[in-house]
C-alpha cells in the first residue's frame, strides 16, 4: 500500500537514472547506510566485529568483485582465492619493501597486481568458456598456492611461510580496535559499491553483460568481446585483490598461504550465486549468508544446550548447509536478492495478489 | 559453590586431520575428566569446552576470538595447528593470552624473551628433526659424509618448519639433503617416490600430515623403498597412519616426544575412573595408551600443572587469569617423583621452563612400528644445542625484527 | 633411460586412476549437463561405505568367507549410492529442471557438502583400510634389459585394466542403447526431452546410480591404495583437469585425457620439478589442460560447443 | 465467453477448465482460460503475441514447472481424468505430446537419433522401426539429412524433426506450437498437410498454436482466440474465417480484400473488444 | 515508393562462397544493394540466407569472394570493423541479452558511440553523465518509434516473441545504421503485428534512408514491400529482380513458391 512509485513522476531523464528510481529504495538506503556508520558502533561487540561485522563486509566487497565477472560478465571463476592471495601478498610487500608506503597504498597497490594477474589468467576466456573456463581459472588457484609457499620472495623471504601485517595507519590514524576496522572497511566498501555500480548502469557494464548474455551478438553491435572480457577481468580482480589484501591486513592480521585456497574461491562462488548473480545486493546477501549461517548453526545447539559432540555438530552443519545451499537454489535460482525483489514486487501491488 | 576454571579446547574432530584430531582432543578432554573427578584444580573444577576448527585457520582464529574472553578469560588456548599458532602469536602479546603448542608451533618461539607467551613444550620441529638425524648418526656409526637424506613434506608451513635444521645439520655432517615437497593433501606421490627411487637417499625423512602418510608408506612399499630408512615426524606416526597397511609397513620409524607403549599409572586412573563407568571421551577404552590419546593427555597435563603452580603463586582455590598462567607455564617445574605421582612416569621426561627456555625440555626418541603397533627402539635423544640454540637465536631475531617486538631481559625476571 | 620409462608408466598408470574418477564426472554431465562436483564426495561416502561394511558383516552375520563379505558389502554400498541417486534426484534435482547449469553446478556442490557431513558422521571420521586383494609389492620387467629392470606397480596395473573396461562399458553403454540415447538427449535439453515422454526423474536416477557404481568402484581402488579417510574426496581436483582436457562429454576422452594428464605430470614434476622448487604437478596438470584447451575449447573429444545465429 | 462448449456429436477428449497460470509466482498470465477438444478433432488457438497460447499448452502438457509457472487455479481433463500432477512423461504414455514452439531439437544428436529418442516410451522394436518409416514418409527431407547433428540442420528441417519426433510418441493428442513458425511457405503448407493426413488417416487430435491465422483456420475444425490471457471468441473455423473482425484483425483482409503492406503505414487501428 | 530515390551500388556481394565442412551453405553468390532500397533475400530453408547475412557481418568467414560497402572491398572483416562501418542486423532466433532491461538492450547498441572512457563511468561524472542523458535521449525515441514505452524496464527474457523481435530491431536502429539487415523480422507474428513490422520498416527506409536487406518467409510481405528480390536455393542464386520478375521465375516457382502464389 505505502510501497508504490504512483506519483513520482520522472520529468528527466537524470532523474530516472538514478540508481534507486522508487523514493522509498533511496530513502531506505540512506538509513541504512547511516545505521552501518553512526548506530553498528553502538551496540556491536569486539567479538560480533571480529567475527561477523569485518569478515562480512570484506567479503561482501570480494563477492561483489567476483560478481562484476561471474554475474555481470559471464565468465565464471573458481580462482579468485588466487586473486584474494596476489592482493594480499602485492600488499604486504609493497608494505614491507618500501619504506613509508602508506596503507591506503599499499592495498591499492595489491589491487593493482591482482589486477594483472587477473588479466593475465583472463586471457584464455577468449577461447574457453562455460565449465570449461571455470576448471581453467583452477589453475590460477593452484599456481598461486604454489606459488606463495614455495617463492620466498612472495613472502619477503619470512621464515615460516606465513607473512603479517605491520600496525595499521592512515594519515596518522592508528587503526587497532575493530570499531576502526570496521568502519574502515565499510568506508571502503561504500564507496566501491558505488563505483561498481555506476560501471554495471554504464556503457561499459551492459558490454558485460551483452556479453554474457549472448557474445555473437554483442560482437555485432560492435562489442569488442577481448576488451569487454578482459576489462571484465580487471575490474573484478582489482576489487578482488582488494578484498584480499583486507582480508590479510584488516581481518587476519597475519596468514599462511592455506588462507587463500580453494575453499575460499568455492566460498566467494557461492556467495554470488546464493546472493544472486548479476547484482549488487546480491553481493552483500550471499556474504551475509554465508557469514551468518555457519555462526547460527555452531550457537544453536550451543544455546539450546544440545549434548552434541563437537564433531556431531560439525557434521551435522556440514549437512544442513549443503541442503540450505539446495533449498535457496530451488526456491530461487536466481538468488536472494531476486528473492528480495520478488517480495518487494508483491508489496507494490500489495493488498492484491498480482 | 565450587570454583570454576573455564578452559577452551580448539579441537579439530573432523575434516582432513580427524584421525589424529579425535583421540587427540579425547585424549585431553579424559584428562580434564579426570582431574575433575578427583576435585579439580585444588578444588577449582575445570569447566572445558571444544571449539572444532577442521584445522583451518580462519575458524581457529573465530573460536580464539569468541573464546578468549568468555567465562571470566581463558587460561591460554592450545591451537593444535601450525596455522592458527601462526595467527593467534601475533594476537597473543596484545591479548595478554598464552599459547601452548606442545610438538608444534614456530620453532623459534623456544626463545622466552622474544616469545614471552608461547610455550612450544618439550619439543619443535627442529628437536624432532635434530633427535632423528642422531638416530641415523648412530646407525652409521656417526658419519654421515657422503649420504644422502629425503625430507618428503607437506607443502605448508608445518611441512617446511624443519628445513633450516635440516639445512644446518646437513652442513654440519656434510650429507647431501634432498627436499621434495607434496601438495596437499597427498593422495597421489608418485612422482615423489619415482624421485626417491631414482635417487636413492639413504634415509628419508618425512613430515606428512593426514592422508600423506600412509599414502607415502603405501608408496614407499610400492616402489621397493625400505621402511626401516624412513622416519616420521610425531604427527605421522600414530596408530592410525600405519594400521591399515599392516606389514607393509614394518620397520617404519617414527621420532616421539613421549614413551608410546609405555602406559602409565594416569591411564589405569582414566579407565577405572573414566571408561569403566561409560563417561570416557573416546568410543571406546581400546583407544588408551594410543600415542595421539596418550599425546592430548599429556598435554592437558602440562596445562593442568601450568595453571597449579600458577595457584601456588597467586593463591589456590580460584581460577587463575591468563597472566597468571602465562607465569605458571614459565615457572613450570616437574621432577620425575612430581610425574610419578601424577601417573605419567615413564610416559614423559621431566620438565622446567624458564623466562628464557620455554621448552622445557628437549628430549625424544625413536618407535618403530612392528607390523601391528609402535615399539620405542632407542634411548632418548636431547636436540644437539650447538646446532639448535643458534638457530633458534637467529629466527627468533629475525622474528622481534619484523614484528617490531622489544625482547624481554630475562635476567631482570625472577 | 630405465628410469625414464619408469616414470612414464607410472605417469600413465597414474592417469588411469584419475580417468576413473574423471569417468564419473563425465557420465553425470553428458547425461543431465550437471558439472557434477559431488562426484568427489560420492567416491569418499561409497568407499566408507564399503570398508566400514566389509568390517561390520563379519561381525553382525558372521560371515567368515572373505569373498563373501567382500560381496555382501559391495552389495550393500550399492545400493546405499542408489538410496542416494534417488535421493538426490528427489529432492535435488527435480525442481532444478531447466535451470542454467552455474545454478546446477552449486546445488552438487550443496550435495557435496551434505554427504561430506553425512558420511563421517554414519561411519566415523577414522582412516579405514579396504582390502580386496590387490597385490602391493612391485614387480620388475625388462630385467634382462635394463639393470634392476623397470619398476611396475601390480596394484596400478590391475587398476588400469579395470578402469579400461568400464570405460569400454559404458561407451558402448552411451552410443547404442536406448538409454544411453534419452540420456544424451536429456543433456542437451531437459524441457524437449520432457516433453517427449523422456522421464526425467528415472533418467537421473540411473545416471546418478551408475556414476555412483563409478565412484563405488574409484573409492575401492583409491581406498585401496591409499586408504579410506576423509582426503579422498580430494582426489576429485586431480580429476578435474583430465575432465575438461578430455572433453566433458567424451567417455573414452576421460582415458585419454587421463593419460595426458597422468603423463605430463609426471615427467613435469620429475624433469622440471627440481628447476621449480618442486611440488608443481597440481598446477602443472591444469596448465597442461589450458594449453590443449586454447587449441581445442571443448576438449580433446567434447562434442563441439555449438553457437548459430 | 468463458465456458466453451463442445462442438456437438464429438466425444471430447481434451477439457480445460478455468485455469490460471502464474509465472515465478507474480507474472499471472493466464486469467481464467476455459476450452474443449474433441476426439479426433483439429482446433487451434489464436491470438497475438504473448496471449498466453504458449502457456496453455505448457499447461496441458505440464511442462510449466521447468519454467518456473503453475496453474493455480481451475482444472485440466484428459477423457475425463485430472491430468493436472501427471509427469509430461506420464502424459506422452496417455498420448498426449507436445512439440514445443522454437523447434528444441537435441543439438548433438543427429536427426535419426532425434527421432528415435521419441520412441523412448515405445518398448516394441518393430512397432519403432514402422513409426520410423512412417516419419521418413512424410518427412522424405529427414531422410536425408538424417546422420547431420540436428544443430546444424536448417530452420526447416529442425521444425520437422521435432514433429517427427513428436509423432515416434504414437501419440493420439498432439499439442502442436507455433509449427509454420519460420518456414517456408511451401514447408507450411507441407506441415498443415501432414496434419490434416495423419488426422483423418490415423485419427489424431491436435490442439494448435498458431499466429498464421489464415492456415490456421483453413485447416482447423474449430477455433479460439485468446488475447491477453483470455479467450476472447471462439466458434467453428469457418465462421471465424468469415467474421470480419477476424478477417480485419487476424487475416488482414479488409472489406475490399487483400490489402497491401505498403498500405499499412497510413492508419493504425485498434480491435473494437479491447480497452 | 515514389518519394525515395534510390542511390548507387552501397553493398556489392561478389562470388561468395561458403562451407561447413562438407555442407556447402553459400556457392558462388553475387548481388548487389543499392543505396535506399527494400532488397529481399527468400529462398527455401536452408538456402543459406542466414549464412550470407553471417558473411556480410563478419560472423562467418566465407572461403571465397569478396563484399564492397561504400566502395571498399574485404574479404575479412571482423564484427567490429562491419558494426563500426555502419551495418547492423537483427537476428532470427532472437539474439537479445536475455537478463537485460528493454532499454539497456537498445542502449547497448549505442556503445559504439560512447566515448567517455572506463574510470570516467566508475565515477559518472561530467562528460560521462551526460553522454548517458544524450544516449538515452536517443533510445526513447526508438522506444516510441516502436512503441514498446510500457516495457522499458522489463527483462527481454520475459517479453513475449513478437516484442522481442521489436527490441531487436531497436538495438541494430539504435547504431543509427546505413544498412540494416533484418532476418525474418516477422517470423512467429500474426497478421496485425506483421503489418506493424513492415509498417515500422517502410518508415525506417524512408525517414531515415537506410538501406534494408530483408529476409522473409512471407511472401505478401516481401513482395508488397521490397524493391528486389534475391532467391537462393541450396546455396546457389536461383532469381534475382523485381518482385514480379522474381514471381514468375519458373525457377523460383519450383524451388520455393510452389504453384499457388
Ligand atoms: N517463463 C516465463 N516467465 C515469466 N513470464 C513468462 C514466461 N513465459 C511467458 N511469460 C509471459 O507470459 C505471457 C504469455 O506468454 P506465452 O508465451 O504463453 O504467449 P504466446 O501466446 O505463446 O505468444 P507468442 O505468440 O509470442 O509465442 C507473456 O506476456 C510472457 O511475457
Ligand atoms: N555454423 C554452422 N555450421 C555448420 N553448418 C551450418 C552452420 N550454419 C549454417 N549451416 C548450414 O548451412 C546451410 C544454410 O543455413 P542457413 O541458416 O543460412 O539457412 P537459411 O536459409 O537461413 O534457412 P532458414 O530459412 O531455415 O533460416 C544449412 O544447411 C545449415 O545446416
Ligand atoms: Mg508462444
Ligand atoms: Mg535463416
Amino acid at each position: 500500500m505505502f510501497y508504490r512509485e504512483n506519483g513520482q513522476f520522472k520529468s528527466n531523464y537524470r532523474s530516472d537514472q538514478q540508481i534507486f528510481p522508487v523514493a522509498q529504495d533511496r530513502y531506505a538506503i540512506y538509513v541504512l547506510i547511516a545505521a552501518a556508520f553512526l548506530v553498528v558502533p553502538l551496540f556491536a561487540t569486539n567479538y560480533f566485529y571480529q567475527a561477523v561485522l569485518i569478515p562480512f563486509v570484506i567479503l561482501a566487497l570480494a563477492a561483489l568483485g567476483l560478481n562484476i565477472l561471474v554475474g555481470y560478465c559471464g565468465q565464471i571463476s573458481l580462482g579468485s582465492g588466487a586473486f584474494m592471495a596476489v592482493g594480499a601478498y602485492a600488499a604486504y610487500n609493497l608494505q614491507m619493501r618500501i619504506d613509508g608506503m602508506p596503507l591506503i597504498l599499499a592495498v591499492l597497490g595489491g589491487g593493482v597486481f591482482a589486477m594483472v594477474f587477473g588479466v593475465l589468467f583472463g586471457i584464455p576466456s577468449l577461447r574457453i568458456r562455460g565449465l570449461y573456463l571455470a576448471v581453467a581459472t583452477l589453475a590460477a588457484q593452484f599456481f598461486m598456492d604454489w606459488l606463495a609457499s614455495r617463492a620466498a620472495w612472495v613472502t619477503n623471504n619470512s621464515s615460516s611461510g606465513s607473512v603479517s601485517a605491520r600496525q595499521l595507519e592512515i594519515l596518522g590514524w592508528h587503526i587497532s580496535t575493530p570499531m576502526e576496522k570496521y568502519l574502515l572497511v565499510l568506508a571502503i566498501f561504500c564507496v566501491l559499491a558505488l563505483l561498481a555500480k555506476n560501471l554495471v548502469r554504464s556503457a561499459i557494464g551492459r558490454e558485460w553483460m551483452a556479453i554474457r548474455d549472448m557474445d555473437v551478438a554483442a560482437a555485432v553491435i560492435g562489442i569488442r568481446p577481448v576488451y569487454a572480457k578482459l576489462s571484465a577481468f580487471a575490474v573484478s580482480s582489482f576489487i578482488i585483490g582488494l578484498a584480499g589484501a583486507l582480508w590479510g591486513f584488516v581481518h587476519l592480521g597475519a596468514w599462511e598461504p592455506a588462507a587463500f585456497n580453494l575453499d575460499m574461491s568455492f566460498k566467494l562462488l557461492f556467495m554470488i550465486i546464493i546472493g544472486g548473480l548479476g547484482s549488487i545486493s546480491g553481493a552483500l546477501f550471499g556474504a551475509a549468508f554465508f557469514v551468518m549461517l555457519p555462526l547460527v548453526l555452531t550457537l544453536v545447539p550451543h544455546a539450546i544446550g544440545l549434548p552434541l559432540s563437537t564433531a556431531t555438530v560439525t557434521y551435522v552443519e556440514h549437512m544442513i548447509f549443503g541442503a540450505l545451499i539446495v533449498f535457496f537454489l530451488i526456491v530461487e535460482p536466481h538468488g536472494l536478492a531476486r528473492l528480495w525483489a520478488t517480495a518487494r514486487q508483491k508489496m507494490r501491488v500489495w493488498p492484491f495478489p498480482h | 559453590q565450587a570454583q570454576e576454571q573455564y578452559v577452551p579446547a580448539l579441537v579439530y574432530r573432523t575434516g582432513q586431520f580427524a584421525p589424529l584430531g579425535v583421540p587427540w582432543a579425547d585424549g585431553k578432554l579424559d584428562y580434564y575428566k579426570l582431574v575433575n573427578a578427583r576435585g579439580g584444580i585444588n578444588g577449582v573444577q575445570i569447566k572445558y569446552e571444544e571449539c572444532e576448527t577442521g584445522y583451518d585457520t580462519a575458524r581457529g582464529v573465530e573460536c580464539y576470538e569468541r573464546m578468549k574472553g568468555q567465562n571470566g578469560g581463558a587460561p591460554g588456548f592450545e591451537t593444535q595447528s601450525t596455522g592458527i599458532t601462526f595467527a593467534v602469536s601475533d594476537r597473543a602479546p596484545g591479548d595478554k593470552m598464552p599459547v601452548f603448542t606442545p610438538g608444534y608451533g614456530l620453532s623459534q618461539s623456544v626463545d622466552g624473551e622474544v616469545f614471552e607467551w608461547n610455550f612450544p613444550l618439550l619439543g619443535t620441529y627442529w628437536t624432532a628433526a635434530d633427535s632423528i638425524i642422531q638416530d641415523i648418526m648412530k646407525k652409521e656409526n656417526g658419519n654421515l659424509k657422503g649420504k644422502k637424506i629425503a625430507l618428503v613434506y607437506h607443502d605448508s608451513p608445518y611441512g617446511k618448519e624443519p628445513i633450516p635444521l635440516l639445512q644446518a645439520r646437513a652442513k654440519k655432517e656434510g650429507f647431501e639433503l634432498i627436499l621434495l615437497p607434496v601438495t596437499a593433501p597427498g593422495v597421489e606421490q608418485k612422482s615423489t617416490w619415482l624421485q626417491i627411487r631414482q635417487q636413492r637417499p639413504d634415509y628419508t625423512l618425512l613430515w606428512s600430515a593426514g592422508v600423506m602418510t600412509p599414502t607415502a608408506v603405501r608408496e614407499a612399499q610400492a616402489t621397493g623403498y625400505p621402511r626401516e630408512k624412513i622416519y616420521g615426524v610425531w604427527w605421522a606416526g600414530s596408530d592410525h597412519d600405519v594400521r591399515e597397511i599392516g606389514q607393509g609397513a614394518k620397520g617404519y620409524n617414527t621420532v616421539t616426544i613421549h614413551n608410546t607403549a609405555a602406559k602409565g599409572a594416569v591411564h589405569d586412573a582414566i579407565k577405572t575412573e573414566l571408561y569403566d563407568k561409560g563417561q570416557g571421551s573416546a568410543a571406546s577404552a581400546a583407544s588408551l595408551g594410543q600415542l595421539a590419546h596418550t599425546r592430548g593427555m599429556v598435554i592437558a597435563m602440562l596445562q593442568v600443572e601450568a595453571i597449579k603452580a600458577a595457584q601456588e603463586k597467586f593463591g589456590k582455590d580460584k581460577p587463575m587469569t591468563p597472566e597468571q598462567v602465562r607465569w605458571g607455564f614459565e615457572n613450570l617445574d616437574l621432577s620425575e617423583a612430581d610425574l610419578k605421582e601424577l601417573g605419567f612416569e615413564g610416559i614423559v621426561r621431566p620438565i622446567k621452563t624458564s623466562c628464557k627456555n620455554h621448552i622445557g625440555e628437549d628430549w625424544s626418541r625413536i618407535a618403530q612400528w612392528d607390523g601391528s603397533k609402535f615399539e620405542v627402539v632407542s634411548d632418548w635423544y636431547q636436540a644437539d644445542q650447538s646446532v639448535v640454540a643458534p638457530l633458534v637465536k637467529e629466527y627468533a631475531d629475525r622474528y622481534a625484527k619484523e614484528k617490531n617486538v622489544t625482547p624481554r631481559d630475562c635476567s631482570a625476571v625472577q | 633411460m630405465a628410469f625414464f620409462l619408469e616414470t612414464v608408466l607410472g605417469g600413465l598408470m597414474t592417469g588411469m586412476l584419475y580417468s576413473l574418477v574423471a569417468l564419473g564426472f563425465v557420465l553425470i554431465f553428458k547425461a543431465s549437463g550437471v558439472f557434477n562436483f559431488a562426484q568427489g564426495a560420492m567416491v569418499l561416502f561409497a568407499a566408507l561405505s564399503m570398508a566400514r561394511f566389509a568390517q561390520w558383516i563379519p561381525e553382525w552375520l558372521g560371515v567368515q568367507s572373505v569373498w563373501w563379505t567382500l560381496a555382501l558389502a559391495m552389495a550393500v554400498s550399492m545400493a546405499a549410492m542408489v538410496a542416494i541417486a534417488w535421493l538426490i534426484e528427489r529432492l535435488a534435482l527435480r525442481h532444478l529442471v531447466n535451470q542454467e547449469p552455474i545454478a546446477l553446478l552449486m546445488a552438487t556442490l550443496g550435495i557435496a557438502y551434505f554427504l561430506d557431513g553425512l558420511g563421517p558422521l554414519l561411519y566415523g571420521s577414522g582412516v579405514y583400510g579396504i582390502d580386496v586383494g590387490m597385490p602391493k609389492e612391485p614387480i620388475f620387467v625388462l630385467e634382462s634389459v635394463f639393470p634392476g629392470g623397470i619398476l611396475v606397480s601390480k596394484e596400478d596395473l590391475y587398476a588400469a585394466v579395470i578402469a579400461m573396461v568400464l570405460v569400454a562399458a559404458l561407451s558402448l553403454f552411451f552410443q547404442k542403447t536406448r538409454t544411453g540415447r534419452a540420456l544424451r538427449a536429456v543433456a542437451d535439453d531437459h524441457q524437449a526431452a520432457q516433453s517427449i515422454g523422456i522421464p526425467l526423474s528415472r533418467i537421473w536416477v540411473i545416471v546418478w546410480s551408475v556414476a555412483g557404481g563409478v565412484a563405488l568402484v574409484t573409492g575401492i581402488i583409491w581406498g585401496s591404495k591409499s586408504g579410506v579417510q576423509f582426503s579422498l574426496s580430494l582426489v576429485a581436483l586431480k580429476a578435474l583437469p583430465v575432465v575438461i582436457l578430455g572433453g566433458l562429454t567424451s567417455v573414452p576422452g576421460a582415458i585419454i585425457g587421463g593419460l595426458i594428464i597422468g603423463l605430463g605430470e609426471k615427467l613435469s614434476e620429475i624433469y622440471l620439478g627440481p628447476y621449480l622448487g618442486g611440488g608443481i604437478e597440481i598446477w602443472f596438470a591444469y596448465v597442461l589442460a589450458l594449453a590443449f584447451l586454447l587449441f581445442r575449447p571443448q576438449g580433446l573429444f567434447g562434442d563441439k560447443i555449438i553457437d548459430r545465429v | 465467453m468463458n465456458n466453451a462448449t463442445a462442438p456437438a456429436g464429438a466425444k471430447t477428449i481434451l477439457e480445460v477448465n478455468g485455469i490460471e497460470v502464474i509465472y515465478n509466482h507474480v507474472i499471472l498470465v493466464l486469467k481464467g482460460v476455459s476450452l474443449v477438444v474433441p476426439e479426433g478433432g483439429i482446433v487451434a488457438i489464436l491470438g497475438g503475441n504473448g496471449a498466453g497460447k504458449t502457456t496453455t499448452l505448457r499447461a496441458i502438457s505440464n511442462l510449466l514447472k521447468a519454467e518456473r509457472g503453475e496453474v493455480t487455479k481451475g482444472s485440466i481433463e484428459l477423457r475425463g481424468e485430472r491430468i493436472e500432477a501427471l509427469s509430461p512423461a506420464d502424459l506422452v504414455e496417455r498420448g498426449v505430446v507436445q512439440v514445443m514452439e522454437g523447434r528444441h531439437c537435441f543439438a548433438h544428436l543427429t536427426i535419426e537419433e532425434n527421432l528415435l529418442t521419441g520412441s523412448y516410451t515405445r518398448k516394441d522394436k518393430g512397432e519403432i522401426a514402422a513409426n520410423l518409416d512412417k516419419v521418413y514418409n512424410y518427412f522424405p527431407r529427414l531422410k536425408t539429412r538424417r546422420t547431420s547433428q540436428a544443430a546444424y540442420t536448417s530452420g526447416g528441417e529442425q521444425q520437422m524433426c521435432a514433429i517427427g519426433r513428436a509423432l515416434m510418441t504414437n501419440p493420439n493428442l498432439v499439442l502442436l506450437d507455433e509449427p509454420s513458425m519460420g518456414l517456408a511457405p511451401q514447408i507450411v503448407e507441407e506441415v498443415f498437410h501432414i496434419v490434416k493426413d495423419l488426422n483423418s488417416k490415423e485419427k489424431v487430435t491436435f490442439l494448435l498454436a498458431e499466429q498464421n491465422t489464415n492456415m490456421a483456420l483453413k485447416y482447423a475444425d474449430y477455433g479460439y482466440i485468446m488475447e491477453s490471457g483470455r479467450i476472447v471468441m471462439d466458434g467453428e473455423a469457418q465462421a471465424l474465417a468469415s467474421n470480419s473482425d477476424v478477417k480485419e484483425f487476424y487475416l488482414g483482409v479488409g472489406g475490399d480484400g487483400r490489402k497491401s503492406f505498403r498500405d499499412v503505414k497510413s492508419y493504425k487501428r485498434r480491435k473494437r473488444w479491447l480497452a | 515508393m515514389t518519394t525515395r530515390n534510390i542511390g548507387e551500388v552501397i553493398l556489392d556481394v561478389k562470388n561468395i562462397s561458403l562451407r561447413f565442412g562438407g555442407v556447402k551453405a553459400l556457392t558462388d553468390i553475387s548481388f548487389d544493394v543499392h543505396e535506399h532500397e527494400i532488397r529481399s533475400i527468400i529462398g527455401p530453408n536452408g538456402a543459406g540466407k542466414s549464412s550470407m547475412l553471417n558473411c556480410i557481418n563478419g560472423v562467418y568467414k566465407p572461403q571465397e569472394g569478396a563484399i564492397t560497402f561504400r566502395g571498399k572491398t574485404f574479404s575479412h572483416m571482423n564484427s567490429r570493423q562491419v558494426a563500426e562501418m555502419g551495418v547492423a542486423r537483427t537476428f532470427q532466433n532472437l539474439a537479445l541479452f536475455k537478463g537485460m532491461s528493454v532499454i539497456d538492450n537498445i542502449m547497448s547498441g549505442r556503445n559504439l558511440k560512447i566515448k567517455s572512457n572506463i574510470l570516467l563511468q566508475a565515477l559518472r561524472i561530467g562528460p560521462a553523465e551526460r553522454e548517458e542523458i544524450v544516449h538515452r535521449e536517443y533510445v526513447e525515441k526508438i522506444i516510441d518509434f516502436l512503441e514498446i514505452q510500457a516495457y522499458r524496464k522489463t527483462p527481454v527474457g520475459q517479453l513475449p516473441y513478437g516484442l522481442q523481435k521489436r527490441v531487436d530491431l531497436g538495438r541494430a536502429l539504435a547504431m543509427e545504421p546505413q544498412v540494416l539487415l533484418l532476418d525474418e523480422p516477422m517470423a512467429g507474428m500474426n497478421m496485425e503485428e506483421k503489418q506493424d513490422m513492415s509498417r515500422f520498416i517502410m518508415e525506417i527506409n524512408e525517414e531515415f534512408g537506410t538501406t534494408i536487406v530483408l529476409i522473409e518467409h512471407d511472401m505478401g510481405v516481401v513482395m508488397d514491400i521490397s524493391d528486389r528480390v534475391v532467391v537462393l536455393d541450396y546455396g546457389k542464386k536461383i532469381g534475382d529482380g523485381s518482385p514480379d520478375e522474381v514471381r514468375s521465375n519458373p525457377d523460383v516457382i519450383r524451388a520455393y513458391l510452389g504453384a499457388e502464389h
